[in-house]
């Protein structure tokens, strides 16, 4: 019967962290059209090397345009069915019976706060969190100082897990996952300017024979869905439905 | 031939260089611990290739490394009894006295299941695990597992060392009847000369690897010097003779021999049957006169051929009876006072009880004779 | 503590299957390497004994990778397997059986490698003099002594594709009800806000499938070691 | 292919002291456990022989947090540890090394346990009526006699050591020098477009560095079944 | 008291029900496979805990049930020779015999190393590992290995059934030895007659689990029917000697016993020393006349004093030779021929070479006679 759901269902390629906007999403397109979607969430590279092996999947939607373009630049996705649907924004957190004040902008000295303590973020090399995280730094003249002082981890959420649980004085993630957790304080926002634009690209693949697919894309583009994103703190991109 | 040895192998320190031709369908194998008697047993059922040599059994060549001939184990179809068991610790005793079985065509099974557990004295035991069994309880059912898988040649490996004698005595008649009527040859791994001297029709004497002595029973039991041991000298001559009569109400038996009428203990086998009689040389007394009221039932007349080798204080005396060669071992002394010089008659007195179920053999010697032929 | 969702089950069910799987289909395998990494001397052999032990000594991922180049719809086992047998792979719960068979394999080998090195040699020269040929001995004798090891490898085997997540991930994707196991579920929980109670629950599951295989693992061992091993 | 760089090379160096500390940590109390848990009946025996089977049973990250919760800084055990022993795990090599040994526990603990079921109990036995205390007919008879199970579970520690990633990047992060392992340093390559051809040369660093453990411990084990198994 | 036990145990359909004491140096446990022998040694060497009873060794409470007292196996100093050698593997043969020294305090380290070595015969095989050795190598190292751990009490099962009568007899006088002047209470298993004839001060007879016979090995040999065997009948009479004097030429020693003169081969005691010896029923003749001209040398005078049950054909004579019991095994026609009704006078005639080093035991008497005060 796998076989047989995968036939039906739309299946789309989607990085973890979007997992609750996305299943209320295709919870509701599911009541709305009778059809079924089945969305398999991982890490943005894996699966734009899964869908470079052959993957059955009709929609890819990745945290990170860099993994994207690498879809685009493979001929993996349909160009004309890019968007970038959403947007988000970085933030540095501490833990909560933290009372640390930090001011971001430029000639910030974070190593200097930091002490002996490290700065959580994804890997900054790999994990776009920890890409953007870079960045701001650089941005701010910070990076030398903490580069030696970081924690990377392979996922957003574990960098937000060592700051919740106090291993590590500071972190960098997404205003989503601060958010969600009661036991960290969102001690500034990074400004937008300091960083690359936070963008959730989505399109449909090139091998994608699926006659819903593209309906599921119209769907997650419409401002039906975008309710369920908010609710989970993305930005949805006004320009979204314009896109292409 | 039933079996024709000629190997040399290297274990360690050890070597074994063993060259034997051996017509018995008993053959045993003496000699002193660590004198080889496991290792060329070994060779012979392929549980090792000798580095050298050549091992005919039965006309089937099973080594020859001038040829790279070699026979694995599983189709040389030698039962063996090994000296520590072996039994299949994940099967009961049922299952592994029926373990060659599986692996011998249907008609080719001849030994009866029944027959060879009643006889083992393990029809208690079938239901139970090898780990829960006495030390001569599993080597009784080791010895049933390779009678079982009805071997074309049967090697056991001092199979009886760990029974009591009561056991043994049941079990003798049976090996001589695998002997003489099964027709599958043996060969017996044992350190007591009591029990060659009642099964083997051959004999072969290893010392420290090489093979000392070898031969049909009869002349190597003979030299008396080969089995040297603390107990009762057993060794002595074997002599072949007939069931004559029953006396039943003392419950014995008169056989007639070449060297005269012996009365021994009752019997079991009807009048006529050849027998095989051992005259231990340790049992016969000797006297000049003819003797007279004495317990002893048996007094041969016969003539001193020569005396043997002295063993310390004995010396071996060989009568002439009737043309049988009887050996009487007695003290030096009584050599000089009785002056027994070769071509004196005497009397060879010898008691009833000493012929013992061990000194009474089955029919080995219908054996011995073809062997001879 | 509320239910397992819908979807959370299918996860259950699949993994259930897929470790199954994987430890049934390593076993003949797994028993056949074994033997002849700890019998045969033969060309070759450190060279499998390595390619045994790799799952180990490489992150998963990296064996997922590997598996995704070999095994995918694109690779050329994959093709070939597809095109011959029409067997694919990639991206069904056929290639998470694979994945986690193949992470569980070093396990399974070495525990059987283990108990074939204690077995007695001279049980099996026996069997040899009974007349059974060496693969009848194998079969009668040595497997029945090994069954210790091979309940411990399966156990291993079954456990470590219960736990399964970097290569199975990797190589077949995280698909709700075709490839999505305990371990995926778990990770895709863990990895937006609000999802650590299904994540907890997911866990505790787990622990309970894996009780059970214990406990019925320590049962069989109890059964068989009492006949294989002397007291 | 070009050598490798020098942070590289310091992932190499660590990962081979995590992996080397991580099995000989687990060493000791991986043998008093499997013998426990082989031998001895007594209550929460069930519950220990899940335990030590979970972090085979669960995703590897499932375990790297339940470290994290109970070792790390603000942890019961992490806060106790620090405090009386001044023994500092989160984001520090011996972090890796601690969830590196509870990663290869489970493989361990089952081979010594299978060896030591395989243990002829009639020599313990010989050994105590000629007057040894029964701690030392561990140490003088079953110990050497399980030494095959010793050597082959510190392999599958050791080898998982080198390969293991989820837990250790969760409980101590990716921190270069520190506890950037081989698997870490491979995940980070994999996850940049191009980077394979370095996870690729660490790929093949950690081959080596197995054939290399694999080979001693081939060689140990010969040296030691020599002695230990009747022909 | 040297050994007191009074112990029931149930294994599997196998109850143990055992009730003796012993006050023997060395106290032989004689009974058929599966009688339960190696049970009872286990017992009481502590490998397993009886379900209900008590064994007192030497005065010390081992088990008491009752009490819930048990002394666990390495501290009851209890040497152990295995019915199956159990040597370790892992070590070679010289720290297989050292293993025992490790445990035993020093100063209680009297078992010397060269001398045990010596005996076994085992100096060449030292470096070997056990894998190698041979069935009887394997035995004599278990033997040492239990003699060098300086045991309080050393229980032997079957330590000799798998050498040879060579190796035995080297063997013997040094068990004797350990008996006699070591004080290391020996409880020997073992289904040879002979044996138990030679060493036994005391015997246990075991059948079925049960304790059919217990008490002194001079009484409980008396008591033929117990030993019934294939072999000759080994059962008889133990009477206790002296050396008066030696007849260097002819190798022979002469022994005074109240019984009257024996001639037996060459002793190495000096004049004087106490012996006991043992007269096979089997190797005795009766005469009714004073014989003539016979190479017997020894004759012994004395009166029926009644005749035992018949075993078949035979029959036990016991004569009253000046206050000391012979035990003559005759056959029924015999006694009837030669009319031996209690009150005749006969001579007892029996051959010095039956005299054999298993007949002539050290001083076992010493202690026989100790035992019985
Ligand atoms: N674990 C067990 N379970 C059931 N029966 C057992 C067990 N162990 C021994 N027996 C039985 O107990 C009886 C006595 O065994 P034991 O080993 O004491 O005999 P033994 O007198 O030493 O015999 P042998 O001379 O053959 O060594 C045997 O019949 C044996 O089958
Ligand atoms: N693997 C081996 N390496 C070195 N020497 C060995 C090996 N196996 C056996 N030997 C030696 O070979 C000799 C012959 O051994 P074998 O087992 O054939 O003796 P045996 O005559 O059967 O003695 P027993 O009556 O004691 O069983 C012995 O001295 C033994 O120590
Ligand atoms: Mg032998
Ligand atoms: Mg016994």
């Amino acid at each position: 019967h796998g076989s047989q759901a995968e036939a039906r269902d739309v299946v789309v390629f989607a990085a973890a962290s979007l997992k609750n906007a996305l299943d209320d999403a295709g919870a509701a397109w599911t009541q709305d059209s009778g059809k079924q979607v089945a969305i398999s969430y991982a890490a943005s590279s894996a699966l734009a090397k899964q869908i470079d092996a052959g993957a059955p999947a009709d929609l890819f939607f990745s945290a990170d345009p860099d993994w994207m373009d690498y879809a685009a630049s493979k001929g993996l996705i349909r160009p004309e069915s890019r968007a970038d649907l959403l947007g988000n924004s970085l933030v540095l957190i501490a833990p909560r019976d933290s009372a640390v004040q930090i001011p971001l902008q430029p000639g910030l000295d974070l190593a200097a706060l930091l002490g002996g303590n490290r700065l959580a973020m994804g890997h900054v090399g790999a994990v776009p969190a920890g890409k953007y995280g870079k960045a701001a730094l650089e941005k701010l003249g910070a990076w030398t100082g903490v580069k030696d002082k970081l924690a990377q981890t392979d996922n957003v959420r574990a960098a937000l897990l060592l700051v919740s649980r106090g291993e590590a004085a500071l972190g960098i993630v997404y205003r989503t996952d601060a958010a969600s957790d009661p036991n960290v304080r969102i001690v500034a926002v990074f400004p937008e300017g300091t960083h690359p634009p936070i963008v959730y690209p989505v399109a449909l693949t090139a091998e994608s024979k699926h006659p819903d697919a593209a309906t599921f894309l119209a769907f997650l583009r419409s401002s039906k869905a975008k309710p369920f994103f908010e609710k989970q703190g993305f930005v949805v991109m006004s320009k979204a439905g314009s896109g292409s | 031939m039933i079996l024709d040895v000629d190997i040399r192998h290297r274990q360690g320190a050890f070597t074994l260089q063993a060259r034997f031709q051996s017509e018995g369908k008993l053959t045993a194998l003496f000699g002193p611990s660590g004198s080889g008697k496991t290792t060329l047993v070994n060779a012979v059922s392929g549980l090792i290739r000798p580095d050298h040599g050549r091992i005919v059994a039965q006309g089937r060549v099973l080594l020859d490394t001038s040829q790279g001939a070699f026979v694995p184990k599983h189709r040389r179809r030698i039962g063996y009894v090994f000296q520590e068991g072996r039994l299949f610790p994940h099967l009961n005793v049922r299952q592994n006295l029926l373990f060659g079985r599986w692996f011998t065509p249907r008609r080719e099974r001849k030994a009866g299941f029944d027959r060879v557990v009643a006889l083992l004295g393990i029809g208690h035991l079938l239901d139970r695990r090898p780990s829960t069994l006495s030390g001569g309880e599993k080597q009784r059912v080791a010895m049933g597992r390779a009678l079982l898988s009805d071997p074309h040649l049967l090697l056991m490996d001092e199979p009886l060392a760990s029974l009591d004698e009561a056991r043994k005595a049941e079990i003798y008649p049976y090996i001589e009847r695998l002997r003489d009527e099964g027709g599958v040859p043996i060969v017996l791994v044992s350190h007591s000369v009591a029990e060659i001297a009642r099964l083997a029709t051959s004999i072969v004497v290893l010392s420290d690897g090489q093979v000392v002595a070898s031969g049909p029973a009869s002349e190597i039991l003979r030299h008396t010097g080969l089995f040297r041991q603390p107990g009762p000298v057993e060794a002595g001559a074997l002599i072949e003779g007939r069931v004559v009569q029953h006396e039943e109400a003392f419950e014995l038996t008169v056989v007639q021999t070449r060297a005269g009428t012996l009365t021994v203990p009752r019997l079991d086998y009807p009048v006529g049957t050849p027998l095989r009689v051992r005259l231990r040389a340790r049992d016969i007394i000797l006297s000049v006169k003819p003797p007279e009221g004495l317990s002893a039932l048996n007094v041969l007349r016969g003539q001193v051929s020569c005396t043997g080798e002295a063993h310390g204080p004995s010396i071996d005396v060989i009568l002439d009876c009737e043309g049988e060669a009887l050996v009487a071992r007695v003290t030096r002394k009584s050599v000089e006072e009785l002056d027994l010089v070769p071509g004196r008659t005497v009397h060879a007195i010898i008691k009833s009880i000493a012929f013992d179920p061990e000194a009474l053999g089955g029919s080995g010697f219908v054996n011995m004779r073809d062997m001879n032929d | 503590m509320e239910g397992l969702s819908p979807e959370e089950w299918a996860a259950v069910r699949l993994s259930l299957k897929v470790a199954f799987v994987a430890m049934a289909a390593s076993l003949l395998p797994g028993i056949a390497i074994a033997f002849l990494l700890e019998r045969k001397r033969f060309w070759g052999r450190q060279a499998l004994d390595v390619l045994v032990h790799l799952p180990l000594v490489l992150p998963p991922v990296a064996v997922g990778w590997f598996l995704l180049i070999g095994f995918g719809r694109r690779g050329t086992i994959g093709a070939f397997l597809a095109e011959q047998f029409g067997i694919v792979l990639s991206f069904r719960w056929t290639g998470a059986a694979l994945a986690c068979a193949i992470m569980g394999f070093p396990l399974l080998v070495r525990a059987i490698r283990l108990s074939i090195a204690s077995v007695d040699r001279r049980l099996e020269d026996a069997a040899g003099t009974l007349g059974a040929h060496p693969a009848w001995v194998f079969l009668v004798v040595t497997l029945p002594l090994i069954l210790p090891g091979i309940i411990a490898g399966m156990v291993l085997s079954f456990a470590k594709a219960m736990g399964e997540f970097g290569a199975t991930i990797t190589f077949v994707s995280n698909i709700p009800g075709e490839t999505q196991t305990i371990p995926s579920a778990i990770y895709a929980l863990t990895q937006v806000p609000g999802g650590e109670g299904g994540a907890m629950r997911l866990t505790l599951v787990s622990i309970a499938i894996s009780v059970a295989a214990l406990w019925l693992s320590e049962w069989l061992a109890r059964r068989v070691g009492r006949r294989v091993l002397a007291p």
